[in-house]
């Protein structure tokens, strides 16, 4: 019981966080909600059964893909975020 | 042969830290991490020299800890007062400090012992000054300030690092 | 647990597919791809559950019969790392279009429009 | 706008179409199947206590070596897009990065070594504990991040990198090869010896494999990490 | 036994709720800096806390827990200091009732 409370508890966090990449005006902001989907998935892995896949995404999908977006941004000096 | 000293106990650092890891000190797997750890610090260590350790020191350092530890909970109630309040009392600025410590390693404890005690954050650091964001300046001149800043770990650093 | 875990991944995968139809900015399309992938390794994740399932980790602890299923674990193993390359050479491309027109604005690659 | 709001349709009626299919589901009380067969097989055949490990490198093998070549493939198209147009905007970078400052130089120098070793932990327990070839080489190359940030002007030796890549991997498919001459299958680990459970050297071949597929992950990830970070 | 359970469990509910106090004083702090300040030193004292409290917990973790307050209490001060001096070169100013800004005289003194 406890453990499906607290699935449902990040399953929302997580789909405002996913919301909140599609919709923010800044890039390097969705950068981060992005990052921080993956950090909550990994938990959600975790309390699912998968220890091996938790670990990789959080080292993989919050640490190296957020850097590496970081990185596509800074190349395209990235201000022009003309989505309306 | 001082570089590859210091590498050798680089990698004998490691292996301890291997073995409080785990607790396991089978054999083997000590071994097999032993011919890792010296790979690692075969390719990537900077060899600074040690310092030398005596028993002066150690007590030394455990006295230091109990401190920062001290200035630490100190730091985290100065910033549970302050937020607590309706108005945050706040008087912030970057002011200069100046530092004797030479060794490197004592250089970035000094930092890190600043950014965690009450009210400074060290923001930059050139030479021997260093730029400390302070929440409650009581002094802009730099003596005074490093008085008040730096002068409690300096104590207990010089003779760690010295 | 498993239709909750489900539900969450098929949202999320939406949310995702959302972004890649309707925004206009190359970074923000890749990055809604990232969530879709997301979405998709927590509905294989789902997939393998078993009701109070331990990890697939064989020691004292474990019950025969009671652990997770593997497979769908290892699949998403390699698909999370693999996704990452993917993500990063589509960045790559999406620099190069940037250094040869100067945005990052979809409406303006016209060239490949059919 | 209209556009929008056909979007919006079709991605409903594909959502109610899955949630319809998901929603009813029952958890399985008792795991069934090919899964309940590895699990069973896992220790006593491999004397491999992570069962995920032993799928991805024994049971499902010729898998991963497959998504290991997507990633050198990918590797090696970003290098190939990025890094061919390096010498033109040599005045580009006349707006020189500012040095690193000396606290987070001397702390990379310290905190390098530690964490380079925890990714080789990480890929040498990968069939004890959960962990790795893959996560173990995302940590390395965490770790290379790490000196990129504290050293603005480091660039890897490619020389050297390429050389370790290449190795490990035929390295991989040298032992895989092994497994079809002298065990009974293609990257069969009962090529060595299974040895006592718990152990680092023990479950065959699986931790030679993963260390080999840590290395190449962790090159082929700091290869990325180089021809996208560097502004040349 | 049971007595470890209950210290340990306590432990990470103060650790717990000094993380809780950093938040509260990231979202009320001024600028960048005073919230750093906050942050810094919540999080390291709530996050070593929290590991100490789970190794009291399962005194066979103890070990590890020991060297990851360590590696916490080595990188936490680091990275704040790494983002705030790459706050003050991107140019953010202090907040209004600042005193003094020593660093930013010293850098326009070097520039000229």
């Amino acid at each position: 019981m406890m453990m499906t409370i607290l699935f449902i508890v990040i399953g929302v966090v997580l789909l405002l966080a996913a919301l909140l990449a599609v919709h923010m005006k800044s890039l390097l902001g969705a950068i981060i909600a992005v990052g921080v989907v993956s950090l909550f998935v990994s938990i959600l892995f975790l309390i699912l059964g998968a220890p091996d896949v938790a670990m990789t995404e959080a080292a993989i999908g919050a640490g190296l893909s957020t850097v590496i977006f970081l990185f596509a941004l800074s190349r395209t000096a990235g201000r022009d975020s003309d989505d309306d | 042969m001082e570089k590859f000293l210091a590498r050798l106990l680089l990698a004998a650092l490691l292996v301890l830290i291997y073995i409080v890891w785990t607790g396991s000190t089978d054999g083997s797997d000590v071994a097999v991490m032993s011919a890792a750890a010296l790979l690692v610090s075969a390719f990537f260590s900077k060899s600074r020299r040690m310092p030398r350790i005596t028993p002066v020191k150690v007590a030394w350092s455990i006295a230091y800890v109990f401190y920062l530890f001290v200035a630490i909970i100190k730091a985290n109630f100065d910033v549970a007062s302050r937020i607590v309040r309706r108005k945050i009392p706040l008087n912030p600025g970057i002011v200069s400090v100046r530092t004797r410590l030479t060794s490197p390693l004592g250089r970035i404890v000094l930092a890190n012992s600043i950014t965690l005690t009450p009210g400074t954050l060290s923001v930059e650091m050139k030479g021997d000054i260093l730029y400390v964001h302070w929440i409650d300046v009581a002094t802009t001149d730099r003596e005074e300030a490093t008085e008040e800043i730096v002068a409690g770990f300096e104590k207990y650093l010089e003779v760690i690092f010295g | 647990m498993t239709s909750l875990a489900m539900i969450t991944g098929g949202l999320l995968m939406a949310v995702g597919f959302w972004g890649i139809l309707t925004r206009r900015n190359l970074i923000r399309m890749i990055l809604s791809l990232a969530i879709t992938e997301t979405g998709l390794h927590l509905v294989m994740i789902a997939a393998g559950y078993v009701r109070h399932g331990t990890a697939p980790i064989i020691d004292e602890a474990a019950v025969a019969g009671q652990t997770v299923d593997p497979v769908p674990q290892a699949l998403v193993l390699t698909a999370i790392v693999i996704g990452v390359a993917v993500n990063a050479l589509l960045l790559a491309l999406i620099i190069r279009l940037y250094r040869k027109k100067g945005t990052l604005d979809v409406e303006s690659f016209g060239e490949l429009r059919w | 706008m209209i556009k929008r709001v056909l979007i919006l349709a079709v991605l409903v009626f594909f959502l109610i179409l899955f949630l319809s299919r998901v929603a009813g589901i029952d958890t399985p009380a008792q795991l069934t199947g090919v899964g309940a067969g590895y699990v069973d097989r896992s220790v006593g055949e491999l004397n491999s206590p992570n069962v995920v490990t032993a799928v991805v490198v024994t049971y499902r093998g010729i898998d991963t070596l497959g998504e290991v070549s997507v990633l050198f493939l990918a590797a090696a198209a970003i290098s190939l897009l990025l890094g061919s147009t390096g010498k033109k905007n040599g005045k580009g970078g006349a707006k020189e990065k500012r040095s690193a400052s000396e606290i987070l130089t001397t702390g990379a120098d310290i905190l390098v070594p530690v964490i380079m070793l925890f990714g080789v932990y990480i890929f040498l327990n990968g069939h004890l504990s959960p962990g790795g070839g893959f996560q173990g080489g995302a940590v390395v190359a965490s770790a290379v991040l790490l000196l990129f940030l504290a050293y603005p002007g480091f660039r890897l030796r490619h020389g050297i990198l390429a050389a370790l890549e290449s190795l490990s991997g035929t390295a991989y498919v040298v032992i895989a090869v092994l497994g079809l001459i002298l065990a009974s299958g293609f990257l069969d680990s009962r090529l060595l010896p299974l040895g006592e459970t718990g152990r680092i050297i023990s479950a065959g071949t699986i931790p030679l494999v993963y260390t080999l597929i840590g290395l190449k992950v962790g090159t082929e990830l700091a290869g990325i990490i180089d021809s996208l970070g560097g502004d040349r | 036994m049971e007595i470890l359970k209950i210290a340990g469990a306590l432990v990470t509910l103060v650790g717990s709720l000094f993380l809780f106090l950093g938040a509260v004083g990231i979202v009320r702090m001024p600028d960048l800096y005073n919230r750093m300040q906050a942050g810094t030193k919540a999080t390291t004292l709530g996050t070593i806390l929290t590991l100490l409290g789970v190794g009291i917990y399962h005194p066979a973790w103890l070990g590890r827990m020991l060297l990851l307050v360590i590696f916490v209490a080595i990188t936490n001060p680091i990275s704040s200091h790494a983002l705030a001096r790459a706050a003050h070169f991107a140019g953010l100013k202090l907040t209004k009732g600042s005193v003094c800004d020593t660093l930013a005289d010293d850098e326009e003194g070097d520039d000229a």
